[in-house]
């Protein structure tokens, strides 16, 4: 039963107030990609077992999307953020590298 | 005989008997017993029997972990299979019966299997009943599943009242014995906000059993001033009658408490489910005495040394009137000398260890009990009832050589701390070799939301069983909690317990030490589910070497009890037959809850009008109160149609369209989504939303739009309307009210944030009404006050006005192909609305129609309907709806997936009409074949029926569906099979059936 | 081996048991085999077994990190159907009923097969549209279904409320000879059997690396050590991200939490498997007698075996509306497993980027009841490269569009 | 329609709190950018008083709730809003933002006693105990969306869809039967 902290209210929220969305940071292929770029874009996922990049949203609350970093493994939450960037902001980095040495995601680490 | 002693018992008030019935037999205890403690002062101590081979069964334990004494409890809609005596509070008229036996608990003829048990080992029906086949079906399964459960199921609606309770605390505290109430006093002071939770109704834990006096108190009195000096804290909240039932990830934990079980009429809620969010947890939940591995250690009579002293202490009751104790460790020997101090004879003390006890054995030696050191029990006499025993060396291999009469076994083979709650959520244990149990590993503690430890047990739930080592771990284990937890409390320095000289306890496994293979299947390791020994030597011997494996091959652990008293003798069997050490092997998973909660507190107040909640129309009632039959859409009910006196349904909605197509209907659409979208950049927005072009829409008129996923696949439609400059009116489907609404919020908002738009639902500010047929504009010309003539409000346009004393807004749309007009008043205006819509229009005949009627008459029209003729994998090219993608687009969503090699194949299925040859019907869902079988030898398919009605218009059967190339093929006639093999023919045409031209909605 | 049967039990029950021998051996690995199966679930040593059994693979060794069968083989509930819509899950899970019916004299091992009857409830006009399709649809695929009344209902499960206001009993999809299995056995039974064809089954052997070359396979790293092979078969559930990407791909599937409880057990008073989609539920009685209840998967990724107690909430609930006599009854074990979920929500069996790397996966909350036909057609696939059970379920369909989606019956409100 | 006045109540309970559900309330959602000082200058010049703080609800003639970064409910006579929504459509219209009369989407229920903190806690997932008055908490009443505030120490005030009122009134009734009462407050 997860708790976040919602960026944008600051709502200590429940999990049964928010709703999941999926992994976070996916870049949107439309008309002119080819047919790779969009099942990447689909349906192909880190899905990793430990340092997680993911969408939820305050559904039940102040209804704004927002990011969370958080460990598939441990269910460890390093942080959230705002929506409205296309890659984890330095501090939620600077967290994750300490707390898990050696971590990696994408060009990151 | 097992009887009420003369005086004494700290629960019980014996000037309060209480009358129960077990099995028929009226019987009487008092306040304050269970009912295990009432039926051993009725010396009632065959209780049940075992779930395999229905071997007699008495109580064992005291408390939750009894394997034994389970009975049905109650009757009628309060019936409760499966309720443990030891922990169901006796009350006036309580009525409790033995299971799992049948005719009767004295003589039950399953004890059969008994006597086959030889043939029945561990997992003998995986290697039995496999031929011939039929038979496992028919005749092998049916008794097994006849011979196995427990209880009786229930056979009425439970109507007890359940309901949840969320809560947040800096600490919880689990467990009110002699650790936790210290550590909760420890805490105290720090000013966090506590809980504290007993699961019996009683504070002081074992302590008031184990010890006469604490320091300078008597037990109770310590206990009873430590409860008194919390209650004056007013950050500490004490809930007794509540179990700690599980601990879950980032700080959860569930509070099973039951308020009712121990009345004799329920007042109020039976129990609450607390969902409690503590920053930090501490289990003080104590430990459980482990039975002896000995031959015939399952015959009633023989039960737990602890629980002969609660039953003795707590309940004033001599479970015999001979008890012989048989220990491994020190403290059996309270059990003799509570049982010598209240006049009950202990013939013998057996002690397994050859240099027996400390300063206990040496008290009750001194008191004439007699002590054997070194010994074992090799044999007990007796079926029902211990008779007696017979007792030899512990190093042998089991020749009794001495018989001592008995009618009760006081056995302690160690403890096991309460590791349960501390494992739920990832918590790790490790092995002490010298006590012989599993204790958490303080270093590998469960981990909360932000990476730290957030479990921590204290006292004898973290392996300390000596008093005064219980109390200094409780003390420092809570003040590294509350440090942890922010709060600061005074290291006071700590006044130790005196504490008697225990010598330490000697892990036997099985008794006598070299017991054949003989001995050995009759030492039972769990009592419920008849595991023996040699069940769990077979396992290893077979390869099932994993304890999860185990468990399940020999059922070791998975009772009711779940374990509690057979999972680590099982172990340490099982980690010899392997020749590891019991580390190596490792336990199984504790899962929640720790013992088992009611199903109906887990549903809480979720039930009957609660269950889920009914959204309502403004005219919701009306309908109800005018006899529709409501269909659930959603969370919304609506009319499925209005059926009359002892109308069917069928004729009812022909009715309905009969009378709206000739005259006039009205149809209450107010579910339908209605989203406001507002800004300079809503056109483009919507552009990007819409297949269609809805940046171009004219102010006052109004677009039917179709909405796609980023797959591709048609997800929504409806009628959008340019409401000013900058903003726009969404209808959807009633489903996609708050799923596209949803869908706008997550583009806009993590993809297009730099777009100014904005969104609200407005669904539920207004009723919308449709009011369809040749005579709607005459209804509302009779209303009066807004110029609905066909030149004033063309086809696809709305204004708005107010018609009669209404707000209205008026769409001049039609989904039925009538002239027709939706109109949304204020949601507080539409019920008088409608009435005068009913009254008004009475000249015309008016009525209103339901959902049936709507989609009987959209389908004589060839509108599609989302989620019949869509369904998640239909696009809208599939639909013959290129009309309404826009050409001039670079974008929109779905866009590039609608260009993928599938969806661009030409063989796609396409939407058509269907007209059956004969007129009928086609079935809902009906497949058109096609020529052979495919590669896996299914019949070849080339279409299938999307919508499927009786045209009260047409007088026939009309279909639509999607064919293979469908459009292409007019007049073509495909064959539908039935399900009975018969098949129908059906024409491809046109899917507009009525009124191709629209000269009836353009009037 | 020694042949299971009541003579030979009643043979070693003269001497007490002592003369059973390993149900399978426990060896130390080769340097070499033919084929690898990575994961000795009930997916993976059925691949095993019907790659010997059909294909006459017999060098081939299982390789699991933990005890086998010790994933979701032994953590659902145990249902069998294959009252599917579209025509490849049809034919898969149509297999697999098929095979069920005769495992435990295939495999000389009672798995307890009970063709009890599986019914799904519909309670929406949607639903039932829904489930006549898919009546219409097994009828053509060779599936026997039918969609009976809500009185029929009642009568096959008298405990049910087919009148409860909220959403009545409309009627059910009935199959007749779907039902239940006991889990564990399947596993233990396809490893005896596996073994005894002379294939290893190395348990506590984790793989840590997978090597290829040129675009082909080479074999794998373990914790045993380096082990080569022709052939490799990717067969981990909930564990299949992990995998490929070793192998150097990405999939599309996500893990996550899927949960079930039992409760205490009681006598008989309920015959059938009954599943309630409106209300996100299901519920069959085990030959033990305890109800064992599932519902929906939970919607984020996780690997820790440990749900979230409101999907367990909404199931209980959905359950005691269902079968009111429920209610008193209590909660006796509860748990999870890691499911792989993929993007159409149906399975993956096909080749992979990399040359004789074979995967199965993304059988999501349904993969009980496919085990012995994804072991069919997977075995198939890697011996010959190819099989028409397993050929519209290829990764490829995600490129193409080409969606095998089952939950098209399933409620969407209007 | 003739009556705008606040009438009083629908229907109302009493256990150990009262419930009762109002007739009408007046509520208008307004939606912009808060953090530009235009906007703040022209709703406090139409409306008549500030902003309220993130959370927070300024309890005035007309009460005015945060909702989200870029929402605000404004609570009002019902008969006010279209007056009050043309003020401020005068003074925002240069600027992006929304105005939509919710009134008759919404349902408004008033809690009063001394158990009407825990009451709650029967139906939402949230620490009331450290709620303070003016303060405004979006989240779930058992299965529905809901909004509510402190009026009193033993007083709420809460907010649902319309839609689901009868639900609402039910989930406090059965709440708050008098032999329901937790004591944890």
């Amino acid at each position: 039963m997860l708790v976040f902290k919602c960026p944008y209210c600051g709502i200590e929220a429940d999990e049964t107030e928010l709703s999941p969305g999926g992994e976070a940071h996916l870049k949107r292929f439309g008309p002119g990609s080819s047919d790779e770029e969009l099942e990447g874009y689909l349906f192909n996922r880190e899905n990793p077992k430990g340092v997680h990049f993911e969408r939820w949203r305050h559904v039940y609350g102040c209804g704004k999307w927002f990011h969370a970093a958080r460990c598939t493994a441990t269910l460890e939450v390093f942080g959230t953020y705002s929506a409205q960037t296309f890659g984890p902001p330095k501090e939620i980095i600077d967290i994750i590298k300490s707390k898990r040495p050696g971590w990696k995601w994408r060009n990151l680490g | 005989m097992s009887k009420r002693l003369p005086e004494g018992g700290l629960f019980i008030d014996r000037n309060k008997p209480i009358k129960f019935e077990f099995n028929g037999k009226k019987l009487s205890g008092f306040e304050g017993d269970t009912l295990a403690s009432a039926l051993l002062s009725n010396d009632q101590v065959l209780v049940g029997r075992s779930f395999k081979y229905h071997r007699p069964r008495g109580i064992v334990a005291s408390g939750s972990e009894e394997p034994n004494a389970l009975i049905n409890l109650g009757e009628k809609e309060k019936f409760e299979p499966n309720q443990r005596a030891t922990t169901t509070e006796l009350f006036d008229g309580l009525k409790a019966a033995s299971q799992n036996h049948w005719p009767s608990l004295n003589f039950d003829i399953g004890v059969v299997n008994n006597y086959l048990a030889r043939f029945l080992p561990a997992g003998f029906y995986y290697k039995m009943f496999i031929h011939p086949r039929p038979f496992w079906k028919y005749i092998y399964e049916p008794f097994i599943r006849q011979s196995a459960g427990l209880g009786r199921a229930p056979s009425q609606k439970d109507h007890s009242q359940y309901e949840h309770f969320y809560a947040f605390y800096d600490l919880v505290i689990v467990g009110g014995g002699i650790s936790g109430l210290n550590a909760a006093l420890t805490a105290a002071e720090s000013g966090l906000k506590i809980l504290i939770i007993e699961q019996t109704p009683e504070w002081g834990g074992r302590c008031l059993v184990d010890f006469s006096t604490i320091g300078d108190e008597t037990s109770a009195e310590y206990v009873s001033r430590l409860v008194s000096e919390l209650k004056k804290f007013h950050n500490v909240t004490m809930r007794s009658r509540m179990m700690g039932a599980g601990v879950y990830d980032h700080g959860y934990i569930l509070g099973y408490e039951r308020l009712n079980d121990h009345l004799a009429e329920e007042d109020g809620p039976r129990h609450r489910l607390w969902r409690i969010r503590a920053k930090q947890i501490i289990t003080a939940t104590g430990s459980i005495e482990r039975p002896i591995s000995f031959p015939s250690n399952d015959i009633p009579g023989v039960m737990l040394a602890s629980a002969v002293r609660d039953y003795a202490v707590n309940f004033g009751i001599a479970t015999g009137n001979k008890i012989a104790v048989y220990t491994n460790n020190d403290d059996a020997y309270r059990t003799a000398i509570t049982l010598n101090e209240v006049g009950v004879e202990v013939p013998i003390i057996v002690d397994a260890r050859k240099s027996g006890g400390g300063a206990l054995a040496e008290r009750a030696k001194a008191l004439g009990i007699r002590v054997e050191n070194g010994k074992a029990i090799s044999k007990v006499f007796g079926k029902k009832r211990v008779e007696a025993i017979s007792i030899c060396e512990h190093k042998d291999s089991g020749k009794g050589n001495e018989k001592i009469a008995c009618d009760c076994i006081a056995m302690s083979g160690g403890w096991s701390p309460v590791v349960h709650l501390y494992s739920h959520c990832g918590g790790k244990l490790k092995w002490d070799e010298k006590m012989a149990l599993f204790k958490p590993d303080s270093s590998a503690k469960p981990t909360s939301h932000d990476g730290l430890p957030f479990v921590t047990a204290v006292g004898s739930a973290n392996g300390f069983l000596l008093i005064q080592e219980v109390l200094k771990d409780a003390r420092e284990g809570c003040l590294e909690v509350v440090e942890a937890s922010g709060g600061k409390v005074k290291k006071e320095s700590f006044k130790l317990i005196e504490q008697e000289y225990e010598n330490s306890l000697e892990a036997i496994w099985i008794a006598p030490q070299d017991a054949d293979i003989k001995k050995r299947s009759k030492i039972w390791l769990d009592f419920q589910n008849d595991v023996k020994i040699n069940d769990v030597e077979l396992a290893a011997r077979e390869g099932f070497e994993s304890v999860e494996h185990t468990k399940r091959y020999t059922t070791l652990g998975m009772a009711t009890d779940q374990g509690k008293l057979s999972n680590i003798n099982g172990l340490a069997i099982l980690s010899s037959s392997l020749g590891k050490e019991i580390p190596k092997v490792g336990t199984t998973t504790f899962r929640p809850p720790y013992t088992p909660i009611s199903l109906g507190s887990i549903g809480g107040s979720a039930r009957d009008d609660l269950f889920q909640p009914v959204r309502k129309t403004p005219m919701h009632d009306w309908h109800e109160n005018n006899g529709a039959y409501m269909e659930p859409v959603g969370q919304w009910r609506r009319p499925f149609c209005y059926p009359q006196a002892e109308e069917t349904y069928a004729k009812a909605v022909e009715r309905e369209i009969n009378q709206t197509r000739s005259s006039l209907g009205i149809l209450d659409a107010s579910t339908l989504g209605k989203l406001l979208v507002t800004g300079p950049d809503a056109g483009k927005f919507l552009d990007m939303l819409y297949t269609n072009m809805m940046s171009t829409l004219k102010i006052g008129r109004c677009r039917y739009g179709l909405m796609c996923s980023e797959n591709g696949f048609l997800i929504d439609d409806g009628v959008v309307a340019r409401i000013d400059d900058q903003t726009w009116l969404c209808h959807t489907t009633t489903g996609g009210a708050d799923s596209i609404h949803a869908h706008m919020e997550e583009w806009l908002q993590t993809e297009w944030w730099d777009w100014k738009v904005y969104v609200t639902n407005v669904t539920e500010q207004y009723a919308q009404i449709g009011v369809v047929g040749p005579n709607a504009r005459k209804l509302l010309e009779k209303i009066g006050g807004v110029d609905v003539s066909r030149e004033a409000l063309g086809f696809m346009e709305w204004k708005d006005g107010n018609l009669g004393k209404y707000d209205a807004r008026i769409f001049r749309i039609s989904f039925s192909g009538e002239l027709s007009f939706e109109i949304a008043v204020p949601a507080k205006q539409g019920l008088a609305f409608w009435g005068e819509l009913i009254e008004a229009g009475k000249e015309f005949q008016v009525m209103p129609y339901g959902t049936e009627a709507l989609h009987v008459m959209r389908a004589e029209k060839g509108f599609i309907m989302i989620g019949d003729e869509t369904d998640g994998t239909v696009i809208p090219q599939d639909l013959n709806l290129d009309w309404a993608i826009s050409k001039k687009k670079d974008d929109y969503l779905g866009k590039r997936a609608q260009e993928r090699s599938f969806m661009v194949n030409p063989s796609r299925w396409k939407l058509v009409g269907l007209e059956t040859l004969d007129g009928s019907v086609l079935p809902d869902g009906a497949y058109a074949t096609a020529e052979g079988v495919n590669s896996n030898g299914q019949k070849s398919t080339q279409g299938r029926i999307t919508s499927s009605y009786f045209s009260p218009t047409l007088k026939r059967g009309i279909a639509m569906g999607l064919v293979m190339n469908g459009p292409d093929r007019g007049g073509e006639i495909i064959e539908f099979p039935k399900i009975d093999g018969t098949v129908i023919r059906a024409k491809i045409t046109s899917p507009v059936f009525y009124d191709p031209d629209g000269e009836k909605q353009n009037v | 081996m020694k042949r299971y049967s009541v003579f030979a039990v009643a043979r070693e029950a003269l001497r007490y048991h002592q003369g059973w021998g390993r149900a399978w051996k426990s060896p130390e690995p080769k340097k070499k085999y033919d084929a690898i199966i990575i994961g000795a679930g009930g997916h993976g040593l059925a691949t095993a077994y019907y790659l010997g059994k059909n294909h006459g693979l017999k060098n081939v060794a299982i390789l699991e990190k933990g005890w086998l069968g010790g994933g979701n083989t032994g953590r659902n509930t145990t249902i069998i159907r294959s009252n599917y819509l579209q025509d490849a899950s049809a034919a898969i899970y149509e297999k697999a009923r098929s095979l069920y019916e005769t495992m435990s004299q295939d495999l000389n091992y009672n798995v307890m097969f009970s063709p009890r009857g599986v019914m799904m409830l519909a309670q929406t006009q949607h639903e039932i549209r829904g489930y006549k399709r898919t009546a219409q649809a097994n009828a053509l695929q060779g599936v026997s279904t039918e969609f009976i009344s809500p009185e029929k209902v009642k009568s096959l499960v008298p405990i049910i409320n087919i009148d409860g206001p909220r959403y009545p009993v409309l009627g059910a999809l009935w199959q007749s000879r779907g039902g239940t299995a006991r889990h564990d056995a399947v596993a233990w039974g396809y490893a005896r059997a596996c073994s005894d064809m002379g294939m290893d089954i190395i348990q506590q052997c984790e793989v840590t690396g997978i090597r290829h070359k040129n675009g082909q396979v080479q074999g794998v790293e373990t914790s045993k050590g380096p082990i080569d092979c022709q052939k490799l078969g990717i067969v981990v559930a909930g564990h299949t991200g992990v995998l490929a990407d070793m192998a150097g791909f990405r999939m599309p599937v996500e893990a996550v939490a899927l949960q079930a409880l039992v409760s205490e057990p009681i006598k008989p008073c309920m015959d059938v498997v009954v599943m309630a989609n409106t209300v996100h539920g299901y519920m069959s009685q085990s030959d033990k007698g305890e109800m064992v209840i599932g519902g929906g998967a939970d919607g984020f990724n996780n690997y820790t075996q440990r749900g979230s107690f409101h999907h367990v909430e909404e199931t209980v609930r959905a359950l005691i509306e269902t079968f009111p006599i429920i209610s008193r009854l209590k909660m006796l074990r509860w748990w999870g497993g890691i499911v792989d979920m993929t993007g159409d929500r149906s399975p993956i069996l096909s080749k992979t980027p990399v040359g004789n790397i074979f995967i199965n996966c993304g059988w999501g909350t349904g993969g009980f009841k496919a085990i012995p036909g994804s072991g069919w057609a997977m075995a198939e696939l890697m011996a010959k490269g190819h099989s028409s059970l397993t050929e519209e379920f290829s990764l490829n369909r995600f490129k193409e569009g080409k969606f095998i989606d089952e939950s098209v019956a399933a409620g969407v409100a209007h | 329609m003739s009556d705008n006045k606040n009438e009083g109540v629908v229907r109302s309970y009493s256990g150990y709190v009262k419930v009762s559900e109002k007739m009408k309330t007046g509520m208008l959602t307004v939606r912009g950018d808060f953090r530009s000082s235009k906007f703040k200058t022209s709703f406090t010049k139409a409306v008549g008083t500030k902003l309220p703080k993130d959370r927070k609800l300024i309890l005035a003639k007309n009460n005015v709730a945060w909702m989200s970064p870029d929402e605000l409910l404004i609570l009002c006579d019902y008969a006010d809003v279209s007056s009050l929504s043309q003020n401020l459509q005068m003074e925002l219209k240069d600027q992006h933002h929304m105005l939509v009369n919710v009134s008759d989407a919404r349902a408004l229920f008033e809690i009063s006693g001394s158990g009407s903190r825990e009451v709650i806690a029967k139906l939402a997932p949230v620490n009331i105990a450290t709620l303070e008055i003016g303060e405004i908490r979006r989240t779930r009443f058992s299965q529905i969306a809901a909004a509510f505030w402190l009026t009193s120490e033993t007083s709420v005030s809460v907010i649902c869809f319309s839609s689901v009122a009868d639900y609402m009134f039910n989930l406090l009734k059965t709440s708050s039967m008098p032999n329901s009462k937790v004591g944890d407050f």
